[in-house]
């Protein structure tokens, strides 16, 4: 049972409470008629799924209902940090250093 | 008014009745829209998550960025369902059917709420409040005093809600 | 009842109080704070069980939950009965019945025993080699038989009658072990104001205490400390002592599973007690204090009754008072045997001899055994026993410069055992914490940690009272440090600690021929040195491949008294140090755990919520059959005496095409979508057009994925520009509304619209047929319900029957039909107001089965029934419900791809069959060509298929290749035994015209 | 090799087993091999075996960054079935079965291929219509599946509760009697000592950290711990790892992996005499030869190649076999582990070449790599082997994503979704 931190909440709280919602920064296509299928099967389908950091959605389901953004590293479940949805992909060697 | 459940087993440690209905509203806005709809409601309409508010016997309880619980008497139900009529966007709608509302406590409760919620109760304040999950089942908690909680469930869940709660209490009262 | 090894006044348990119970069959007296194991002990009984393999008597080995031998069945009467329980852990209580196991037909004499005799010719994974041939014999003899001879103890045969709990705890220190480091740790952690919790495995908490009553700590004995310092702890409110409860699991993020056992000590079971309790504990930090765990030495005959740990023997006569034998032997490469044997000699125990592998030992330990009157014999090995139930003599034998010189006999009762002591770092292994080879203290050390955790004491491979209560206390400080709270890192002033030191050893030496040796490593299993040479010899290099091909450390015990033993054995087979071969993984639980704890509150209707409608003691009281909808429960089908349910659902179906039925559509999802944007989000969810819709109407929604394929259909209703009802299916509610809120929030959160569920704030009640409108008039007040004024697809909020209401004029079957939403706590006294009112119109209610009858009749699809996760739209024979002039809404673009817009795809049909009365089975497949052979081409399936009463024959939907370019076609239904055919025809079969809607 | 059997065991005995040949030797890479594996799973090993007895190309090696059969080989719950729903699948996974019903003549080995039947359990109306539609398709594929009433399956399992009270009362049974179990282990080590014998490099402890491309865009070889190793051709069998593996061949994957966990009990005498699987409730459980019931769970619902898995997922999946069988209740939970599967967006599996001249991949197996073992490495080898793929793992390209031809086994997958 991970904990998890909303930045809605911005409390710390329990996995029950937060349902996943799959790869972070998959914007849908503004006109997706535009797309080829490769395109379009790229973003239906085609995921990073890395072995370290994944950038993955949320969502604060049984508590304040948003979705939101996160960074955890896949082989240790551990959380970089979450942020809102919208906010840009953060720069992780930036975050990194900051905290060195 | 408070009815005690028959069912339940008599301790001193915690008692779980079912509070009755008064009316109960989800309102839904923006924050630029906060400020216009405070005035419209008479209510001060707290902006952050899991603050409560209270005047003039209504009250509220943020529970998400653009998302308050109201909890009016009654008889004030088509007033609040009126208030917001034109010009703020927003969506409220009546909800005091969907829920039921048990009020647990004594100096049990917090062992009875572990029996089913994983977030750490005690650390949640006096006269705040959150939406969770007690064992599997959604549920809006709030702590009314330091052993004193309401638990909200949606109506098709509450006979199971009350029959964990009431296995809780005999095992709280066995003090096993 | 005599107990006749039992030390009159020595050890903690209560003397004054005699427990009965017996073990199989026969009573034995224990006294209160016994194990099964202490207490059969003081009856001088040793033989406890058999081995799993070679069925070789077994006694008890150890004290506590590492035991691989002492495995019994306990039972206290009627469906409380569990195999393999530990002995050692297992409390007497009063009426206990325990009972040995894998034997038969006694314990004494066993037949099973025979393949110890055919030892030789079943090494290690003998079963890989042979059983192939024949060929017919492996399905038929060999593999039954291999079957047969599987397990340890007897499953239970009824259902279980307890219940079990759970519970969530948070702390700032939780503290794993109650020896003297974890109570150190919690000393500190306590003082020091944090949150604290220390869990102990055992019925007593002080672990090595308990067993070192003449270790002075401050001043005073050992067991006066201890109680003292649990008194303290008890003052504080801000520490938490648990006994029984032992740690299985340490998962992500600091969180610990925990089972605690309430009632399996008790003599008499308080009513309504939960058995076991599983508690999740959110540490902010965590101490593993769990110690070490003696390990065996590997000797030929090592596995006799009789033969044990030393620390286990010293544990029986401090803790229970129990002499494990008159005339012992000790065989060490450790020190801490010494004291044990000396302990036993102050308590009147001959000590034949003290056996040490090493050469040199210390001399303080030697003159004190000379002084005792004990042999001392370094540099010995030990090359075998015997005794057929008990052990009887130990061979030892001299060892000089790797020279085994001949053996003598030393005659004993009980043959004590050391090995040196293993780290217990199974919970820091479940973090994947990393282990690093401490040569000097030749075991594992906790090395990188990957949680917030200390390890304390002998975990960490510190030795001695006094260096496990220093390390304690430093531990448990620097878990409680935080802001504002001060933990002082207490010292201890320890008098006659009994530190020591010992050396590593593979299978002793011996003179004999080591491949005839029988030198267990993993008792229970029948893990012998040899079969571990065995495996490393036939290429099995890693140490996973030598547990899988030997099943060392795969037994009930987990590998906690093998698992360093096979690897010292296996890296020497490999000419490689330990730590290059590795170790294998730790996994959770720590010992075994109780299925019922980890189901706890899940236990029969609490398995899974049953979901009910305001209307359904209602249908309960009037007999009405239910099924599961997900996660709801709902009326079936309401017979009438004498109906099964064929008869009821023609009824019921009659009555609504005739007459009227009500019908409780409560389950329904219900989302109330509002704000401004309210229709353009509907725009772009939904495949429909919502923008031209007016207030007041409804329309049909059809819902797909972002890939094409449909998802959820139900009816929306606008009620003013800015507020729509939006229903979804039963089963799909919390789907559609997290959909929905996923595109809302992160794909469009620039609209100004909110969705709220109101599944359960409304009640519906669904009215259909003819007399419909004639029912529901007189209950609706100032609204013309007349088909110009509230045609089909019309929507409006009024009050029924007193109620307020949103009233539907909407059919799912067919007929005149309208759907009345009412606040829930109203919905039962609506459907009775309905149900009185309608009973001059020959109303009848109706279930779910009848709602898919009617609604096949007319060709409306079930999603999920007729649809199955790859029915597009226009597959379905809804391409109508596209808007098409939308540039966009989910799931458009995939409806362009390549084998979506091919030919051939699967289409929905009407089938009927040539004859009337046969009504396909749902699911039966569809061929064009029923004379090919086997396997065929199959060109679709039935989805739904009923007897349709209004026709008087059967009917059926079904997605077939090219399906509407076959009206007319005959297909074949190839069944067991006969082949069925069937006409495509349009699906809708009653009133294809609807002409019953516009009146 | 040695041969194997009685009455070399017997004389072996004699001599105190000190004769004993080893499985495999431990080889050390050559600097060219026609085929590369990466992956020394049952599906690799397999491959490499095939590709050596049926094929005539020996000059292969198969690369693990751990110890042969300590992924996904070692850590399932060793169920066996073809009851699939599509004529793809169905025939996919009954070409598997065929060949584990000789697999241990032809290793050579005893895989214990055990067919003691699958029982499927219905719960409910839903239940009934899928089973059926799967039976009657089985049926027409030549496939053994059918249909049991609730007393019938209880007959043939009888711990089985069938009360009707129950909270998912047991309404009937889907029984494939062909299907059963084996041991995991030994079909892993049987195909390495098979394809060992033949000529097979099985190279252990050896990490792949890349597939290198030739200028032309072709596979010239994979980077290795142990150094570059050149290849013509390279097969990936990385199961969790293969979208980790492909992305230095330049491909991304429709691949997500999760953590999927498994339990055992303590041993038992032999009480529990098939397999009982139940996608309603989420429990998958049968005895092992040890007395062990071997229980599986379902994946956590995030992404993780942690292989720890949450205590919550224990506790459902325990309680949803105290559900369908109560008397095991005051059984004890004696180990549980974890895996990583990959998983695709239609839960069928991808086998076949990729748009990379000289790579083929076979993932997506999800919950079901076990089961498939000699099938999917039967059709690997012929698709490497020949540079096409064999009719039947034709379906199972990577194009469908493209095209939209998927064959959604997700209604059938036991795997919670």
């Amino acid at each position: 049972m991970l904990l998890i931190h909303c930045p809605y909440c911005d409390e710390t709280l329990p996995e029950p409470e937060f349902a996943y919602a799959g790869e972070a920064h998959i914007a849908r296509p503004a006109d997706p008629m535009a797309l080829s299928d490769e395109e379009w099967r790229d973003f239906l389908f085609i995921r990073s799924n890395p072995r370290g950091n994944h950038f993955e959605r949320w969502r604060h389901v049984n508590g304040c209902g948003r979705f939101f953004n996160a960074v955890r590293d896949t082989v240790s479940d551990k959380f970089a940090m979450t942020y809102r949805a919208g906010e840009p992909r953060p720069n992780l060697d930036a975050l990194k250093e900051a905290a060195e | 008014m408070t009815a005690q459940i028959h069912s339940f087993p008599r301790s001193t440690a915690v008692a779980v009745t079912v509070l009755p209905l008064e009316a109960r509203f989800s309102l839904r806005l923006r924050a630029a829209s906060r400020e216009a709809a405070e005035a419209a409601l008479g209510l001060p309409l707290p902006d952050r998550i899991g603050r409560t508010s209270e005047q003039g016997g209504r009250r509220a309880l943020c529970l998400g960025p653009d998302e308050w619980r109201l909890d009016v008497p009654a008889a004030e139900a088509a007033a609040v369902a009126g208030a917001l009529e034109g010009g703020i966007p927003h969506a409220l709608v009546e909800v005091t059917d969907r829920e039921v509302t048990f009020l647990i406590e004594g100096p049990g409760s917090l062992d009875l709420l572990a029996i089913g919620i994983a977030r750490d109760v005690r650390r949640l304040e006096v006269g705040r409040g959150a939406r969770t999950v007690f064992d599997g089942v959604q549920a809006v908690l709030v702590r009314e005093g330091e052993e004193r909680f309401t638990l909200a469930v949606w109506r098709s869940y509450a006979s199971h809600v009350e029959e964990l709660l009431r296995q809780g209490a005999r095992e709280i009262a066995l003090g096993l | 009842m005599s107990q006749p090894f039992r030390i009159a006044g020595h050890g903690r348990v209560d003397h004054a109080q005699p427990v009965r119970f017996t073990f199989d069959g026969r009573t034995v007296e224990g006294r209160r704070g016994d194990t099964v194991a202490s207490a059969l002990l003081a009856n001088g009984i040793h033989l406890m069980g058999r081995s799993f393999k070679y069925h070789r008597p077994r006694g008890v080995v150890s004290a506590g939950s590492e035991e691989p031998n002492a495995l019994i069945g306990t039972s206290r009467g009627p469906g409380r009965f569990e195999p393999n329980t530990r002995a050692t852990m297992q409390e007497v209580r009063q009426g206990l019945t325990a009972e040995s196991q894998n034997k038969w037909p006694s314990l004494s004499f066993d037949v099973g025993a025979i393949n110890d005799r055919l030892g030789r010719f079943i090494p290690a994974g003998f079963y890989y080699k042979t059983f192939k041939w024949p060929r017919s014999f492996w399905d038929k003899v060999y593999e039954p038989f291999i079957r047969q001879a599987a397990g340890l103890g007897k499953s239970p045969t009824e259902a279980d009658p307890d219940h079990y709990a759970s519970r969530h705890l948070h702390c700032d220190v939780l503290i794993v072990g109650g020896g003297p480091a974890g109570l150190a740790a919690a000393l500190a952690a306590g003082q020091s104001g944090a949150e604290t919790v220390l869990v102990d495995e055992q019925a007593e908490i002080g672990g090595t205490l308990l067993s070192e009553p003449g270790v002075r700590i401050e001043g005073q004995g050992a067991w006066d400390w201890l109680a003292a310092a649990l008194a303290e702890l008890r003052t504080m409110p801000n520490v938490r002592l648990m006994s029984r409860t032992t740690a299985i699991g340490y998962y992500h993020q600091n969180m610990v599973g925990l089972c605690e056992r309430l009632t399996d000590h008790l003599d008499v079971l308080p009513e309504g007690a939960p058995r076991e309790r599983l508690w999740r504990v959110r540490a902010g930090q965590v101490v593993l204090a769990q110690g070490a765990i003696e390990k065996p030495l590997v000797f030929d005959g090592n596995d006799r009754p009789g033969v044990m740990l030393a620390g286990a023997a010293q544990t029986f006569l401090h803790r229970f008072g129990v002499k494990v034998g008159n005339r012992v032997a000790v065989v060490t490469s450790h020190d801490s045997a010494w004291h044990g044997a000396f302990d036993l000699a102050h308590a009147g125990v001959k000590v034949a001899a003290i056996v040490d592998v090493r050469a040199e030992v210390p001399r303080v330990l030697t003159a004190r055994a000379e002084a005792l009157g004990i042999e001392v014999l370094t540099g010995h090995t030990v090359t075998g026993t015997t005794g057929r139930l008990r052990v009887a003599t130990v061979r030892v034998n001299p060892v000089q410069g790797g020279r085994v010189g001949a053996g003598r006999t030393i005659a004993c009762d009980a043959l004590l055992m050391c090995g040196g002591w293993t780290p217990s770092l199974h919970l820091f292994s479940h973090t994947k914490g990393s282990l690093a080879w401490d040569a000097e203290a030749g075991a594992f050390l906790p090395d990188r940690k990957t949680e917030e955790c200390e390890i304390a004491g002998a975990g960490r491979g510190l030795w001695g009272v006094a260096a496990a209560l220093e390390d304690g206390a430093r531990a448990g400080a620097a878990a409680a440090k935080a802001p504002g709270r001060v933990a002082g890192v207490g010292t201890f002033a320890v008098e006659g600690d009994r530190t020591g030191s010992g050396v590593v050893a593979k299978e002793l030496p011996t003179d004999r021929d080591a491949g005839l040796a029988k030198a267990f490593i993993d008792f229970q299993n029948d893990v012998t040195a040899k079969d571990i040479r065995l495996a490393v010899r036939e290429g099995m290099r890693s140490i996973e491949h030598v547990k899988r091909y030997t099943t060392n450390g795969m037994a009930t015990d987990q590998g906690k008294l093998s698992n360093i033993n096979g690897l010292m054995i296996a890296a020497d087979a490999l000419g490689k140090e330990a730590p290059a071969v590795g170790l294998t993984t730790f996994r959770p639980p720590y010992t075994p755990t109780t299925f019922g704890a980890l189901a706890n509150l899940r236990k029969g209707r609490h398995f899974e919520v049953t979901r009910r409608t305001a209307i359904d003691a209602w249908a309960e009281a009037t007999g009405a059959v239910f099924e599961p909808v997900s996660l709801w429960r709902r009326a079936w089908y309401f017979p009438q005496a004498g109906e099964d349910m064929h008869k009821a659902v023609a009824r019921e179906c009659r009555a609504v095409r005739t007459a009227v039925g009500m019908f409780d559509a409560s389950t329904l999802g219900k989302i109330e979508v509002m704000g401004p944007d309210a229709a353009t989000f509907l725009e772009r969810m939904y495949t429909n057009p919502w923008a031209k819709l007016q207030p007041g109407r409804c329309r049909y929604g059809l819902l797909l994925g972002e890939d094409g394929f449909i998802r959820d259909d139900g009816v929306i209703g606008r009620l003013a520009a800015d507020k729509f009802h939006v229903t979804t299916t039963t089963g799909g509610a919390a789907r559609v509304l997290n959909m929905m809120e996923d595109y809302l929030q992160t794909e469009w959160p620039d609209l100004d619209v909110w969705l709220t569920s109101t599944t359960e704030q409304w009640a519906v009640v669904a009215l259909q047929g003819p007399n419909a409108r004639k029912l529901l008039e007189p209950l609706v007040e100032g609204l013309d319900l007349s088909d110009d004024a509230f045609p089909h697809m019309a929507v409006v909020e009024c009050t029924v029957a007193g109620f307020p209401a949103r009233l539907f004029r909407v059919s799912f079957t067919g007929e005149l039909g309208f759907e009345v939403n009412v606040p829930a706590r109203h919905g039962r006294a609506l459907w009775e107001a309905l149900w009185q009112a309608g009973q001059a119109h020959g109303v009848v209610p109706y279930g779910t089965e009848t709602m898919h009858v009617l609604r096949a009749e007319k060709g409306f699809i079930i999603v999920g029934q007729d649809t199955d996760g790859t029915v597009t739209p226009q597959d379905a024979g809804l391409g109508w419900a596209i808007g098409k002039a939308k540039t966009d809404f989910v799931g458009k673009r995939s409806l362009a791809r390549p084998d979506i817009v091919a030919k051939g795809r699967k289409q929905l049909v009407g089938l009927l069959t040539e004859d009337p009365a046969v009504v396909l089975e749902e699911g039966a497949q569809i061929v064009a060509d029923p004379n090919q052979p086997i396997p065929m081409t199959m060109i679709g399936h039935v989805t739904s298929s009923y007897w349709s009463e209004a026709l008087g024959r059967s009917i059926a939907m079904a997605l077939v290749e090219g399906g509407r370019d076959r009206m007319g076609e005959v297909l074949h239904i190839p069944m067991p035994g006969r082949t069925l055919r069937a006409k495509v025809t349009v699906p809708n079969f009653v009133d294809p015209d609807g002409q019953k809607l516009k009146v | 090799m040695t041969h194997y059997s009685a009455f070399s065991l017997l004389k072996n005995a004699l001599s105190g087993h000190k004769n004993w040949r080893e499985h495999w030797p431990d080889a050390q890479p050559k600097a060219e091999y026609d085929v590369v594996i990466v992956g020394a799973g049952g599906h690799g090993l397999g491959a490499a075996y095939y590709l050596a007895k049926e094929h005539g190309i020996t000059n292969v090696a198969v690369i693990d960054k751990g110890w042969l059969g300590g992924g996904n080989t070692g850590r399932n719950t060793t169920i066996i079935r073809s009851n699939y729903l599509y004529d793809e699948s169905a025939r996919l996974y009954d070409h598997a079965l065929d060949l584990w019903e000789d697999l241990s003549q032809d290793l050579n080995y005893n895989v214990m291929y055990s067919k003691r039947g699958v029982l499927m359990l219905a719960h409910n109306v839903h239940d009934v219509q899928s089973f059926q539609r799967h039976i009657h398709s089985n049926r027409l594929n030549g496939v053994d599946n059918r249909w049991l009433s609730a007393a019938e399956a209880k007959a043939f399992c009888p711990p089985l509760n069938i009360a009707p009270d129950a909270r998912y009362p047991v309404v009937g049974a889907a029984l494939q009697k062909r299907a059963g179990t084996a041991r995991h282990d030994a079909v892993a080590w049987g195909y390495a000592r098979g394809a060992a014998a033949r000529g097979v490099d099985i190279i252990q402890n050896c990490p792949v950290i890349a597939i290198r491309r030739g200028p032309d865009g072709a596979v010239i070889g994979v980077d290795t711990a142990k150094g570059f190793i050149k290849a013509k051709k390279v097969a990936v069998s990385a199961a969790g790892n293969t979208s980790v593996v492909m992305q230095s061949a330049g491909l991304r994957m429709p691949l997500e992996s999760y953590p999927l966990q498994a339990l055992v009990s303590e041993p038992i005498k032999p009480i529990f005499p098939c397999v009982v699987m139940s996608n309603t409730v989420h429990a998958y459980i049968s005895q092992s030869d040890k007395g062990e019931l071997v229980i599986g769970s379902g994946t956590d619902q995030y992404v993780s190649y942690s292989q720890r898995g949450g205590l919550p997922l224990i506790e459902h999946t325990v309680a949803a076999i105290c559900e369908v069988f109560p008397i095991f209740s005051r059984m004890r939970m004696l180990r549980k582990w974890g895996g990583i599967v990959d998983v695709t967006p239609d839960r069928s599996p991808i086998l076949g070449k990729m748009p990379v001249k000289g790579l083929y991949v076979n993932c997506g197996w999800g919950t079901g790599g076990f089961k498939a073992t000699p099938g999917a490495a039967h059709l690997l080898a012929w698709t490497v082997a020949r540079d096409e793929p064999h009719p039947i793992n034709a379906p199972f390209t990577l194009e469908r994503f493209t095209t939209g031809r998927l064959i959604d086994e997700a209604a059938a997958a036991a795997v919670a979704h």
